[in-house]
């Protein structure tokens, strides 16, 4: 038997750097079971790739085209792109796909309730602004030191740029530090301008929200203004070895956070090279990068795309192929703990999940690294966020939505 | 007043870089009336292809990475490549395009685009790689110290190659006899091709100039932002700067540049707070227009000849 | 011998100044158009239906009102997202705040506003020429996108500037359905693609033309220059918002700003210059074009020769056979697939004896 | 039919033009009377060309007044000069070479046509039969310049001859009181030039349009022409019925040279 | 005017245009098989209607046409016993041919000068010659030294013609194809261009192929003459003889039996009577 599973990928454009990376890792994860252990329960991994190119209206025509194979139905649609995720959020509880976007996509979407058929999992834009606060507290030595902190906030001004705004906000509230929010254009590759405005404003922290070239733009132009880079936070979007490498000096004591950190010291990761890239199946052109940050969370997608699919077998007949359905009912009923994850060999890969009606989130724990001019360091242990803050705009900002479509929300008290 | 001076300086120095690359469009314009569309691929391709040959030279070869020569022979090399660039494309897309509609060879170019950013990144992978050109991009120390102004060395030593470029280029077209035939070129090629000037050369010649250019573009923006997709968006930062200086003119660019650097970075910095910041997506637009409506040709274009 | 007009006289001026004067023509457009309404609808497939013909129609659209800029009134355009931008936030904005207020009205409403931006923005046109004035577009394109994202309000204050679609309700009936959307969308373009042909063939096409062609002559024989390149944006920008409007509502559902920007309006412009400036056909050749090309490449890369090349290569290889085959056309015919059809039928009315 | 030449409708008075260094027109004086044909001549460059832009608005003299048709004016607008009546052809072809010869000829009929683009958009009723009694008249005009054969085809196409006679049309299709016309007959052979000639005479004798006409020509001016102004480096250096023109030394030698005869 | 020294030169080729087809647009045929000599030295005049595809014939003999989609499909064309009709404009331009086109194609944002020089690009020149070269341009056409240093697009009509061939004349050509050179100029100034091609090729030996609607300038200056109808030669002999036929003498001089016909007199617009089709 055969499982199929579409990828809307996107490996050229400007955003290349990550999608190769992202998908390189879900799919050498999905040959790996397939080499390693002959599928799942016997259930060969096949898989569909269909060229997004970042753009929102070929993400769509790849969602619709990728639908069906043949006789197979698509499973899971996880485009890795907030535009592409908002462009079909709306599709798929008509199609019965669930749409998984992990660290991407709208955060409202963790409440289950309203989004049965969303998974922003591990952690969304604004448990991330919470955690990136929350380890500031850290590094002050407590929450209540943030109080009269200036932070500067550098943002991308695109769509995901903002979303962690509402969180800032009431932290800021909640925490009695202050926020000054500055725009830097697309594509952000001069920022000249901003950082003189942040120069002058002395902030203590800058909380950097860019993506793509403008993160090594940011950070050179940081240390030309003489920012140090040991005080600049940035989001996971700015983590990868692929926005710190091209800054060169500029990046080193720069902090970012992860949901994955990156390294082939994981079990995992040393089963791909040795199942797939021993016997020169690896997809990645440049296998330097197996172990990157990009290709790690990659790696987490696949896992939680297998995971989800042996549960849903165990639930629904074991050497089967699952369909749309199924695979929702899995995920939303997924428990990674640790034992799990290190019996997968990915301790350390991806923080604990478990997910329930309610909460499609199943995490929210973000862990921070530091740069150190080689190699990612990590530098915090997971650090959850704030729950009251953060579930409680996830509950406004659904109720909202839901009122505006009519949409009656799912008792989730009554499926437990 | 220092942080005005600051902003300025800072902007003056970032427009000199917009000019480098509106450069490329300004030769590639004024010698055939091709707008080449491509011109931030040719920027992206070459700083990649330079920084992929110091890559696997030293492999390929096994030679040290750290020996001095690699540089040079690397920008050779690119070189050579941009060069056979502008030859195959004037083999097998201008030549068959000759007397057609600017709005076709501009169509074509954007094809052109997709070949070469498909070329690149199919050769050298999606990689994002950093490049070192030595140049330290610190503020110079003493104008910090006694002025506590912070201008950037590199940013200095680019602009300074931008307006040597710019020199060189504007004598070439003005006053020799290749220069002349190209902007007879952009009139008319039909009538071009009747008097003898051997349209195919010409255009090789320029597209391979437009190359080097581009190769000068890449490696000063590739150093500051990495090199890496991102390099073509370089080409939208021009796109103003030439419009502002008029499409024709070489002397234009670097004016049209200084003068969107400078605005631009005052705009976000003084106006940008009261309407929301982000501003310089479109500011330098709105400033070319403005400048375009007392001038519809740019403030050294050439005039538009519109006789009955 | 199949395409023949010998023999088919016109006897009134009338009939000469018809849409398709030979009557082959006429059959092949009545057979398309029946297709398209009663045929196409039962037998295409969900995936056919939302992600290809809906589309293209769409984009057919937007061509068609870039092509009455450009291709007629000869005003080159690289602000077309903006435009559309205008058409689908203003459509949700009426749509939402002017209670009761039905579909098509709301449809309307926002492709006059996007009417009355692009007049707007045309004013420079009545300086500025060519690529010069393209450029001055784009002005209008960074700042229409830019304002949409910096004002919550366009966006009823969702957090990132995203707008997701009423649903459509005309007369009780909800077109929620892939075939419903699909007609809606293919009755609307029909529509303002007939009007187009009327507008391009009568004197207000001719005078966009002239404008065109030599703008000094045309005010010379007493073309208003000003009122014929404004109305040519009113009209392009209408057609422009109206195609926005069903991007949002019959297309995607959701779309955020950023959907709408350079991007798209570079690949509006490729739909009129492949399929052919000037010509409502050429809009339609074009979008099919621009559209499909790519998904037929992604495919046979990700099937046929995916396997034979690393993915990453293959996605590469994309781009690569995108480009060529661009130029490629515009060597074969710069004039677009209009006038590459153009030559194919009156080779075919010259065949089988070549002269 | 016998021509009656009329009253004065345009006077030209003291018109100086320059560009920047170049001065095209020096203080030129003359007039034009209703129903005649008025010719213009003289050496390259003296200003001719500009004599017609300046009389419909494309160029706006320095010095000098307009009088056309009682109404005086520094300056027009060429669109305003096509409103009362100006038509005129050019010296490089002004056609619109993306269209055909019909539409070319179409946009002449713009200024008589009256429907918006809303009832153009429907094609319906008012529009419909406006559109087409245009065509109407236009089809006359094919006929009476004979080019029938050509109506479809792209303007770009046609050999330099023939986009001649079309520029004729357009400017005809108009229905001008005052034709302007500029070298109608350069790069055409004699037979042609025989046509074109009876052309504009039937146009000038059965519809009586009033027309300028320059033509470097000596044969077709001083066969057609009724009155001759001779330009010579922006200045007027001879005015008056052909035959004195062409005895006239001070012409002779700027312009005629041995061709005179 | 030797004409009789043209003809005796006809042994050996010079420029051969042989049963020349031409298509436009892949569908317009235009030349339906040209086929016409120049002999070295020889003034060849070109005569037709509009349309006839004079214009075309010049073009595909200097391989201007691909440049209007136009396209060679059969005959050849060659010069000097060399096949020629591969060769790209300007390697024809350096073997000696030059064409002026029809319509000016002066470079309008270049001054005339400039235009001038542009002419001399094969040439290797010193400075000195450039100048000298320039001088003699200037010599036939004074005019044009008055406006050198305007920009061509904003010089007059006739202006731009005399830049035109003034252009060519500076490639120091062997043979030159004349497209229409005396359209839109002066009659003296036509006298005088006649008389540099006389100039030319008495002293320098230069060959002309006209295409000149001006016939009755046109055949006093050649001494052998094509008439084109509609894309066929349907006629030609030396000049001569052309100037005493009668057809030519109607519909090419407009002379009639009784000498010129005023054109006011010439009634009758419908009599085109042509020799075929
Ligand atoms: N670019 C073109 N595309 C299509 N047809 C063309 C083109 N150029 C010329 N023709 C056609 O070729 C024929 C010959 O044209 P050509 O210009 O050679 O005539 P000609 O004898 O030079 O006339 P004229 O005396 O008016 O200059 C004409 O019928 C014309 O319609
Ligand atoms: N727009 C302009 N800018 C600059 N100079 C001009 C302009 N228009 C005309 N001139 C100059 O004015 C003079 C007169 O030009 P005009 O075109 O009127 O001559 P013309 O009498 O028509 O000559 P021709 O018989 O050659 O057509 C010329 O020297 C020309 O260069
Ligand atoms: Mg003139
Ligand atoms: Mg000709």
């Amino acid at each position: 038997a055969e499982q199929y599973l579409g990828l809307p990928s996107y490996r050229v454009g400007p955003y290349a750097a990550g999608g190769t990376g992202v998908f390189g890792g879900w799919i050498d994860y999905m040959k790996l079971i397939n080499e390693r252990d002959g599928g799942v329960n016997g259930v060969k991994l096949v898989w569909q790739e269909c060229e997004t190119e970042y753009n929102n209206a070929r993400g769509v025509e790849c969602y619709e085209r990728l639908k069906q194979r043949g006789g197979q139905r698509n499973v899971l649609f996880a485009p890795v792109s907030t535009g592409i995720t908002f462009g079909v959020f709306e599709r798929v509880p008509q199609d019965k796909i669930p749409l998984l976007s992990i660290g991407i996509g709208r955060s409202d979407t963790a409440d289950g309730s309203v989004f049965p058929w969303v998974f922003p999992m591990i952690a969304t834009y604004w448990s991330q602004a919470s955690a990136i606060v929350g380890y500031l507290g850290q590094r002050e030595g407590g929450m209540d030191k943030l109080k009269g902190k200036k932070i500067a906030v550098l943002y991308l001004d695109f769509a995901p740029g903002k979303e962690p705004f509402p969180v800032l906000d009431r932290l800021a509230q909640k925490w009695g530090f202050t926020t000054e929010k500055i725009a830097v254009a697309m594509p952000g590759n001069e920022q000249q301008a901003q950082w003189l405005q942040i120069r002058q404003m002395r902030p203590d922290y800058v909380i950097l929200l860019t993506y793509g070239v403008s993160n090594p733009t940011a950070l050179k132009t940081a240390a030309r203004t003489g920012f140090p880079a040991d005080r600049i936070v940035g989001w996971w979007w700015a983590g990868a070895e692929e926005d710190v490498v091209p800054a060169g000096d500029a990046a080193k004591g720069f902090v970012a956070g992860a949901f994955n950190p990156a390294g082939t010291d994981f079990p995992v990761i040393q089963d791909i090279q040795k199942h797939v890239y021993a016997k020169g199946q690896g997809d990645m052109q440049d296998p330097k990068r197996v172990g990157s940050t990009y290709y790690n969370r990659g790696v987490g997608h696949g896992i939680i795309y297998v995971e989800a699919l042996r549960l849903a077998q165990e639930k629904f007949g074991k050497g089967q192929p699952v369909d749309g359905e199924q695979m929702r009912w899995a995920l939303e009923n997924l428990r990674l703990d640790e034992k799990r994850l290190e019996a997968i060999g990915a301790k350390g890969l991806m923080p604990e999940l478990a997910l329930s009606c309610a909460d499609h989130e199943g995490s929210g724990r973000v862990r921070f690294q530091q740069w150190d001019g080689e190699k990612w360091v990590s530098v915090s242990d997971w650090i959850e966020p704030d729950r009251e803050v953060v579930r409680a705009l996830v509950e406004e900002s659904a109720a909202a939505y839901a009122k505006e479509k009519g949409i009656t929300p799912r008792d989730c008290s009554k499926e437990q | 007043m220092q942080f005005f001076l600051e902003v300025l300086i800072g902007g003056l120095l970032a427009g000199m870089l917009y000019a480098l690359v509106a450069l490329g469009f300004v030769l590639i314009f004024k010698a055939s009336g091709v707008f080449n569309f491509a011109q931030g691929a040719m920027v992206f391709f070459a700083a990649l292809t330079f920084v992929g040959l110091t890559e696997r030279l030293p492999q390929w070869f096994g030679f040290s990475p750290e020996w001095a020569g690699l540089f040079w022979i690397a920008l050779l090399l690119t070189a050579a490549i941009m060069v056979l660039l502008a030859w195959l494309v004037e083999r097998f897309m201008l030549r068959k395009l000759v007397n057609q509609p600017a709005i076709t060879l501009f169509m074509a170019t954007i094809g052109l685009t997709y070949l070469i950013e498909g070329v690149a990144q199919g050769m050298w992978g999606a990689m994002v790689r950093g490049l070192d050109l030595g140049i330290s991009d610190e503020p110079v120390m003493w104008l910090l110290e006694r002025h506590n102004l912070m201008i950037s060395k590199f940013d200095v030593v680019a602009a300074a190659v931008a307006g040597v470029l710019v020199a060189v280029l504007a004598f070439f077209f003005q006053y020799t006899k290749v220069g002349r035939a190209l902007r007879a070129v952009a009139d008319d090629h039909q009538a071009a091709l009747s008097v003898g000037i051997p349209l195919q050369r010409i255009w090789v010649i320029v597209w391979a100039v437009a190359g080097f250019v581009a190769i000068v573009a890449g490696l000063v923006w590739g150093s500051r932002n990495g090199v890496q997709f991102a390099l073509t968006f370089t080409a939208l930062k021009a796109l103003p700067v030439l419009i502002l200086g008029g499409l024709t003119s070489v002397p234009g660019a670097i004016v049209g540049g200084l003068i969107i650097g400078a605005s631009e970075k005052l705009a976000e910095v003084y106006l940008g707070p009261y309407v929301g910041g982000g501003i310089d997506s479109w500011f330098p637009y709105v400033l070319a227009l403005v400048f375009l409506l007392i001038r519809p040709e740019g403030l050294f274009g050439e005039k538009h000849i519109d006789r009955v | 011998m199949i395409y023949r007009e010998a023999g088919q006289f016109k006897a009134s001026y009338e009939e000469d100044q018809q849409i398709f004067p030979i009557k082959q023509d006429r059959i092949v457009m009545a057979t398309l158009v029946v297709a398209a309404f009663f045929v196409v609808p039962f037998v295409a497939s969900e995936y056919w239906l939302q992600a290809v013909l809906t589309p293209v129609l769409v984009f057919a659209l937007a061509a068609l009102g870039l092509n009455i800029l450009t291709g007629y009134a000869g005003q080159l355009s690289l602000g077309t997202g903006a435009f559309m931008a205008v058409g689908a936030y203003a459509t949700y904005n009426f749509l939402l705040r002017l209670d009761g207020l039905p579909f098509l009205v709301g449809l309307a409403l926002g492709g006059l506003s996007a009417a009355a931006v692009g007049i707007v923005f045309g004013l420079p046109s009545l300086r500025i020429k060519g690529f010069y004035l393209a450029m001055a577009t784009l002005a209008a394109q960074f700042f229409i996108i830019w304002v949409l994202t910096k004002f919550p309000w366009f966006s009823n204050y969702s957090s990132s500037g995203i707008i997701s679609a009423q649903r459509i309700e005309i007369l009780g009936f909800a077109f929620d359905t892939p075939v419903s959307k699909y007609l809606l969308t293919l009755a609307i373009v029909s529509l303002l693609a007939l009007a187009a042909k009327n507008l391009a063939r009568t004197n207000t096409g001719r005078s966009w033309m002239a404008v065109r062609d030599m703008d000094v002559a045309a005010e010379v024989i007493g073309i208003p220059l000003m009122k014929t390149k404004l109305l040519a944006f009113a009209v392009s920008s209408f057609y422009c918002g109206i195609a926005g409007g069903l991007y949002a509502y019959t297309y995607l559902g959701t779309v955020e700003p950023d959907g709408f920007g350079l991007d798209l309006s570079f690949k509006i412009l490729f739909m009129i210059i492949i399929g052919g400036m000037g010509s409502v056909l050429g809009a339609f050749l074009g979008a099919a074009f621009i559209l499909l090309l790519p998904v037929g490449i992604n495919v046979l890369m990700h099937t046929s020769v995916g396997a034979l090349v690393p993915t990453t290569l293959a996605s590469n290889l994309e781009l690569i056979v995108f480009g060529v085959l661009i130029i490629f056309f515009l060597i074969v015919e710069p004039h677009g697939l209009t006038r590459l059809w153009q030559i194919g039928k009156e080779k075919l009315r010259l065949w089988p004896f070549p002269h | 039919m016998a021509r009656v030449i009329g009253d004065v409708i345009l006077d030209l008075q003291n018109i100086s033009l320059s560009f920047g260094g170049v001065k095209a027109l020096t203080n030129i004086s003359f007039d034009v009377r209703e129903g005649e044909i008025r010719a213009i001549i003289g050496p390259n460059g003296a200003g001719k060309s500009s004599m017609l832009n300046v009389i419909n608005g494309v160029y706006h003299p320095q010095q000098g007044r307009i009088v056309f048709r009682g109404q005086e004016r520094r300056r027009m607008n060429p669109h305003e000069a096509a409103a009362q009546g100006i038509a005129r052809t050019f010296q490089n072809i002004a056609l619109f070479k993306g269209m055909t010869v019909l539409d070319n000829i179409m946009t002449g009929r713009n200024l008589l046509m009256r429907r918006n683009f809303l009832w153009n958009a429907l094609y319906w009723g008012p529009s419909r039969r406006e559109e087409i009694a245009h065509r109407r008249r236009v089809e006359e005009i094919i006929d009476f310049l004979e080019i029938q054969n050509i109506r479809k085809t792209p303007v770009g196409r046609l050999p330099y001859g023939l986009q001649k006679r079309v520029e004729l049309a357009r400017a005809l299709a108009a229905e001008p009181s005052l034709l302007l016309l500029d070298e109608p007959m350069a790069g055409m052979n004699v037979e042609e030039k025989q046509d074109m000639c009876r052309f504009i005479l039937d146009v000038n004798e059965q519809l009586g349009t009033t027309i300028v006409l320059i033509e470097h020509d000596m044969g077709v001016v001083m066969d057609i022409s009724d009155r001759v102004v001779v330009l010579d480096y922006g200045r007027k250096i001879g005015d008056g019925p052909p035959e004195e023109v062409r005895n006239d030394p001070v012409v002779i030698e700027a312009y005629l040279g041995g061709a005179a005869h | 005017m030797n004409a009789e020294a043209g003809r005796a030169a006809v042994g050996e080729p010079y420029l051969v245009v042989n049963n020349v087809e031409v298509i436009y647009d892949h569908v317009i045929l235009v030349l339906k098989g040209v086929s016409l000599e120049v002999p070295r030295g020889g003034v060849v005049a070109l005569l037709g209607a509009n349309g006839a595809g004079k214009s075309t014939t010049l073009k595909a003999i200097s391989n201007l046409l691909r440049a209007e989609r136009g396209e060679v499909t059969k005959g050849s064309v060659s010069f000097k016993g060399e096949r020629v009709d591969a060769l790209s404009p300007n390697e024809l331009v350096r073997r000696g041919v030059i064409q002026v086109m029809e319509g000016r194609h002066c470079f309008e944002h270049l001054t005339i000068e400039e235009n001038l020089l542009t002419g001399a690009y094969t040439r290797k020149l010193s400075r000195a010659q450039l100048a000298q070269a320039l001088e003699r341009v200037y010599h036939y056409f004074p005019r044009l030294k008055e406006r050198r240093k305007s920009q061509a697009g904003y010089t007059s009509g006739g202006e731009q013609q005399m830049c035109a061939i003034g252009r060519a004349l500076m490639a120091a050509p062997e043979m030159i194809l004349l497209d229409e050179p005396s359209m839109g100029l002066a009659p003296q100034v036509v006298e005088e261009i006649f008389e540099i091609v006389h100039e030319l090729n008495a002293k320098e030996n230069v060959s002309f192929l006209l295409a000149e609607q001006n016939t009755m300038v046109a055949l006093r200056y050649a001494n052998f003459g094509y008439i084109l109808e509609n894309g066929r030669v349907v006629m030609e002999g030396e000049a001569r003889e052309l100037r005493e036929n009668e057809d030519v003498k109607e519909f090419y001089l407009g002379l009639s039996s009784q000498g010129r016909k005023s054109f006011r007199e010439v009634k009758h617009y419908r009599r085109r009577k042509r020799w075929l089709s």
